[in-house]
């Protein structure tokens, strides 16, 4: 794989995931000498599907795609896989078609394994608000996931708030959840920004001691939040291990090699119990 | 035979109504969300509710009030969210690396004003329009801002003063509200009873004739921005503050909300007419829009769609309004 | 010398007269609490040259623009040959062939001289704007007012204050119109420029258009007026033949010390 | 003894300089940035690489050009990006649905119109500020499309004919770019020749003397919004075919870079001085650095930061050239 | 008549006076490829008003705008009491003591008449603005205008175009100028009110301030100025002392028929 130039299309920068995912490919890439070339769509869908068409021109011998319109994706893939160049999707899972393969963790079965664990956690009558990002693919997957999986007979989903992808704008929602519905004892958060969001808004209405927030992907507030209790369960993916595993199938692939259609990166349900080794991660 | 009769004095009242219309029509439009939101939800006239939509909605009017000195001078800075999130970054990261918090709020005081100065200086020195400098300035600060954080939230530790700046109370009142409304105030003055405002003014309604008169046109136009540069960094700490962590990812769409908040409150975008009491309206009426729809329990696939929705309503009013303020006048003289 | 009383145009009536092409009757206009027009009544003859004169204020410029359609009176009436109508827009009014030259003059700065003369009115050939045909057309009504503007294609924004005024005469006197209102229209304009506007106001006033000229500089009522209406704070306070009248009664008409 | 002599007429060359400086100097600046790239990618100036650029380009193009007049205007439309995500979403839904092609096209098309005249006629007839108009229109039609489409992306399968709207090539040309340019070629026509034209400009230079001359100044005005809806469809069509999908995701940030684009090209924010050929000019201009820093390999941390410091300079050497072609008008003659 | 020639001030120089307060000397101003001034020399002695006329667009205020420093000239030199300066801005004008009435006015249309009297010049009291103080000032300077205006905290958009004028005119005159410049101020007043600035000019004057009067009215010159400068497209082609001219030969040097 000496001397080959591979090709990463981001979909925003904005989120630990995604640098963490970069940062992978990167030291992978490193590893085996090849060039990454990494672009940064800033959430625009028609340009990831621009750089993906520079990419063919420049002839690289590999691209990976983290997709933010799943379909949208689709033509772009297919004009790369004709100009010769494999193409593995990372993380948002594409429909059928010529990519070589689908990297990442199965998030509406993530969802749902959360959703288990706040069954068994809640007490009868419990309801739970959901601090979301609606203009995310992939969070709205979780999100339908979890929900599917609810014991609604248990749990009652009281509201869901549209945190946009931003902590600040989470950060209001959250509040709003929580003021709109006092009895609310749980909150969901879909992704780190809503994570981030929801735990200041707890912090901030001083509701540590009765408040149980579940979410998406460790930060050190995240942690803080486990070690203060309130913060039961965090989904913690491996972007980085998403990241190497696309460099090297983009290696085998450009050698002519085979790969798995589908390469699992699993995740942890971190809690209380297994947080430890995250933490020098996060200092 | 000719009869020389002198016209009737007009009424000070009809002036009045017409001269403040758009504040008094915004005014009303806030009692009516006030009374329609109290009326369908027990929860949204609580005390805890009214000083959490006071807490949220302190960095908006923050930056809400510099830039009504923006608008009145006929510009825009359209890089706010940009500049706060900067701020918002750097603050984590400054204070993580171990300075104390006072120093901090210095320091991002002067990056603020620094960064403000800098696109005042294209827009008024170099005569570049606002609107695409500030552009210009959304894109570049939000990319320093993730290139300094690389996308992680920095989160900001151990340091309760500079917590309380954005959760703490005074006698129960939020902090961040009473920072805002301070800042308000000062703004109020500043633009109705002192020599700066009248020049804002003067430079928004005719930079030429400023000029000519012997203002100082040029610094004027530049300073506004520096009031928004300082503007966005009180409110890029207060959000820090708030959060307990600074990210790139702060403030997306801030720009949008604070321009809405001035326009809303009667502030011309054509420059020379400028409303602090309106600005001060406008914001909290979209803010208790954001909290009303939420505890209305309405779907979120709906609020932006009704946000919009009710913004457009409100400036519609206004301007009926305003046109029948100005008959009534008419008829009753 | 100032009587209280009766707003509405219980002014001197003038002798009857051939029937009027324009007509108002006590027409009132209120902005905010201010009265500008307090019940004016007004008529304009066919090749007749009006003289609207009045002190500052008095209300001459608010009273021409409900004449041209560009204020909507709040009451009174408007007969155009006898016929009441309601102007809405000055497009109606234009397209009743009545014409104004504006006080502030109403250019587009960014548009060229040619553009400005045409403006609203652009000759076509086929969709496309017909240029050159403009361009020749705008020389010649420019000719008539001795007016010098080197280059017909730069923006007007460039030109001096008597060039800009002087294309607001051409383009509202060259469109043959029935009424031509003209609001201060030499004000800024040097000798022989006025002289040629004075020129054009009597040529076309023998060609049976009706004039309005609102003016303050009294030497040129004498010499294209037939006659002179005299506001004052809103009402006509007076109205004379210019035969009838002379410099000083007009000047102690005008600041209310004659007439009573 | 005085002496009379005339002026001696101005070069026409001088004049012609001043009078498009803009375009004279986004041209240079374009040429600068292609020399730039050329010199420093060996893909660049392949005919595959410009191609692509011209395809990508063209929905920013098509939407530039309506913007370009909204702009003269005086207004701005700040919702054609979520126009654009509208209709890409509702497009991919009719599809989806089985309407034929053709009809759909029709009928986004009447779509587009329609929520154009709706903005219009809140800023024409009921004289709201375009800015506040259509930033609760950029809030309710993305909110609309994030309803319609629940966050999911909406596959569009099967329908070469429409397909090829967005990837085919007519002689080896892709269409979407054929379709932008006879749209830029429409526009410029329209806007130098057409008594439209005309009117657009004269409503953007002085609205009251556009309706004192009987201009329909209002209608003139409501239209431009109308355009502006049309070229959008056009755009958002464009997206879904090429794309094959509809998602209310489509076209963020997009009305920032056509405004960038048109302002770039020389149309001035103030309304009433537009150049079609400018906005051209400035479309490719930012597209091709769009492009341009994929392949030289900016770090995509730096690309924001880069993206922007370029448009900043390229409107300051604007500024700085017009300023210089009249200093050398000046000493020549 | 016209002859081929020399741009730059060749004119008839008048004869030897007091020295001058301010002088021009081969002042020259091109916009784009458009010479509006071509090398124009004038000195402005104290105690005199000098009348500037010429056709439009001859370039009197664009002259009038280079004396105040809103233009820098592009050639010639600028003395004030003998010594050379450089106006780069108006407010360097300004602090000199020279103040201008502008062909187009200059208000702050959104700022009530009390500001726009007091633009630049804010009266305060600590750090506020002293509003009663101005308020009283302002009636004041317009009292001596003859002007009438029923509200002064009214926004000046919405007042005619006398009233607008007159406040330029009461800005400029009021602060105790060294040199007056005034462009066309009577173009829009009325007869009284063109009598009261009159004789306002003959008042300042006889405090010792020079005062340059650009106008159209010819008869207004012979009642207020000491001598008169005649341009013709750019450059000074006559000067006269008023004693010694009249209005025919005054008419004939603008259009450029006499003075050979
Ligand atoms: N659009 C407006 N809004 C408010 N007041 C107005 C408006 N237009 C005119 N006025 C007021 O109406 C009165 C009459 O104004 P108008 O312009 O008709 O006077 P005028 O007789 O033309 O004076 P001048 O000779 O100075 O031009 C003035 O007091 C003016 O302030
Ligand atoms: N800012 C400018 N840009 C370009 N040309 C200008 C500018 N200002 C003035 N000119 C030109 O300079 C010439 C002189 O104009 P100026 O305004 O000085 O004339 P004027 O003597 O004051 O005329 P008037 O009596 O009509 O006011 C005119 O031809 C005008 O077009
Ligand atoms: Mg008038
Ligand atoms: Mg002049």
């Amino acid at each position: 794989q000496e001397g080959k130039t591979f090709a990463l299309v981001q979909i925003n920068q904005q989120a630990l995931f995604f640098n963490d995912m970069n940062r992978g490919a990167q030291e992978a890439a490193d590893a085996a000498g090849a060039t990454l070339l990494i672009f940064n769509a800033n959430n625009d869908p028609a340009a990831q599907n621009s750089a993906i068409e520079t990419y063919i021109q420049e002839g690289v011998d590999g691209i990976a795609v983290v997709a933010i319109d799943v379909n949208g994706i689709m033509p772009a893939v297919q004009q790369a896989v004709d100009a010769g160049i494999p193409v593995v999707a990372i993380d948002a899972i594409l429909p059928e078609g010529p990519h070589s393969a689908q990297i990442g963790v199965d998030n509406a079965q993530a969802g749902a394994d959360l959703a288990a664990v706040v069954n068994e956690a809640l007490a009868e009558g419990s309801t739970l608000g959901i601090v979301g990002a609606l203009n995310s693919f992939i969070q709205n997957v979780r999100m339908d996931g979890f929900e599917e999986a609810l014991d609604s007979a248990k749990v009652t989903v009281a509201g869901t708030v549209d945190g946009q992808n931003v902590q600040d704008t989470a950060l209001g929602a959250a509040e709003n959840l929580m003021t709109a519905n006092p009895a609310l004892t749980a909150i969901y958060a879909t992704g780190e920004p809503a994570l981030l969001g929801a735990i200041a808004a707890v912090e901030s209405q001083g509701r540590q001691a009765d408040m149980a927030v579940y979410g998406w992907d460790l930060t050190a507030q995240a942690i803080a939040g486990i070690d203060a209790g309130y913060v039961k369960a965090v989904i913690q993916q491996d972007p980085a291990g998403m990241g190497a595993a696309a460099v090297e199938a983009l290696g085998t692939l450009s050698d002519d090699g085979t790969v798995e259609p589908v390469i699992s990166v699993p995740v942890t349900i971190v809690t209380q119990e297994n947080v430890d080794p995250y933490r020098a991660v996060f200092e | 035979m000719s009869v020389y009769t002198e016209r009737k004095a007009g009424s000070p009242m009809a002036d009045f109504v017409g001269e403040h219309a758009q504040v008094l029509s915004i005014a009303v439009f806030f009692l009516l969300c006030m009374t329609i939101f109290g009326l369908s939800s027990s929860t949204f006239l609580t005390t805890g509710n009214l000083l959490n939509v006071l807490r949220q909605a302190a960095p908006i009017l923050i930056v809400a009030v510099a830039m009504t000195l923006v608008i009145t001078t006929a510009g825009i800075d359209l890089s706010v969210g940009s500049q706060v999130a900067l701020i918002n970054a750097v603050c984590a990261i400054a204070i993580g690396a171990g300075l104390p918090w006072p120093l901090v709020v210095v320091l991002m005081l002067a990056l603020g004003a620094g960064v403000g100065a800098a696109q005042g200086w294209f827009i008024s020195y170099q005569g570049i329009p606002a609107f695409i400098v500030t552009l210009a300035g959304l894109s570049i600060l939000r990319g320093v801002a993730l290139y300094l954080t690389e996308g992680y939230s920095i989160p900001i530790t151990n340091v309760p003063g500079f917590f309380w700046l954005g959760r703490g109370t005074l006698a129960g009142f939020p902090v961040p509200a009473l920072i805002a409304l301070l800042i308000a105030a000062l703004g109020f003055v500043v633009m109705l009873r002192t020599q700066y405002g009248r020049q804002v003014i003067a430079v928004g309604s005719n930079m030429e004739a400023a000029r000519r008169v012997g203002m100082p046109a040029k610094r004027v136009l530049a300073s506004v921005y520096v009031v928004a540069g300082l503007a966005s960094a009180v409110a890029g700490m207060l959000i820090a503050a708030r959060l307990g962590s600074g990210s790139s990812n702060a403030a997306q769409g801030f720009e949008l909300q604070v321009i809405a908040a001035v326009v809303l409150g009667g502030t011309s975008l054509m420059g020379g007419k400028a409303s602090m009491l309106g600005t001060v309206l406008g914001t909290m009426t979209i803010a208790v829009i954001g909290n009303g729809l939420i505890l209305l329990h309405i779907s979120p696939f709906f609020t932006q769609i009704v946000t919009g929705a009710i913004i457009l309503i409100a400036i519609w009013l206004n301007t009926k309004l305003f046109d029948r303020g100005f008959r009534f006048g008419k008829a009753r003289t | 010398m100032i009587a209280a009383a009766h707003p509405a145009g219980q002014g001197d009536h003038p002798p009857a007269h051939p029937p009027a092409i324009l007509s108002l009757c006590g027409i009132t206009k209120t902005f905010g609490s201010h009265q500008a027009l307090r019940g004016v009544d007004l008529d304009i003859r066919a090749g007749e040259c009006l003289g609207l004169i009045g002190d500052n204020a008095a209300g001459k410029s608010t009273l021409s623009k409900v004449m041209s359609g560009t204020y909507v009176p709040d009451g009174g009436q408007i007969l155009l040959d006898g016929k009441p109508v309601r102007f809405t827009t000055p497009s109606e009014a234009r397209a009743q062939k009545i014409e104004m030259v504006y006080q502030d003059l109403s250019l587009c700065d960014h548009v060229d001289v040619v553009g400005n003369l045409f403006l609203g009115r652009e000759l076509k050939r086929g969709p496309f704007l017909d240029q050159p045909r403009m361009l020749a057309e705008a020389e010649k009504m420019l000719a008539a007012l001795e007016i010098r503007i080197p280059r017909l294609t730069a923006k007007v924004e460039k030109l001096s204050g008597g060039q800009r005024q002087a294309i607001a005469i051409a383009r509202a006197a060259s469109f043959d119109p029935k009424v031509l209102i003209m609001d201060e229209p030499t004000s800024a304009l040097a000798v022989a420029e006025v002289e040629a506007v004075l020129a054009l106001i009597n040529r076309v006033k023998a060609r049976g258009v009706a004039v309005v000229l609102v003016t303050h500089r009294m030497q040129d009522l004498f010499r294209v007026c037939d006659r002179i209406a005299v506001m004052y704070e809103g009402t006509k306070v007076a109205e004379r033949a210019t035969a009838d009248t002379n410099l000083q009664e007009l000047v102690d008409l005008i600041v209310g010390k004659g007439g009573h």
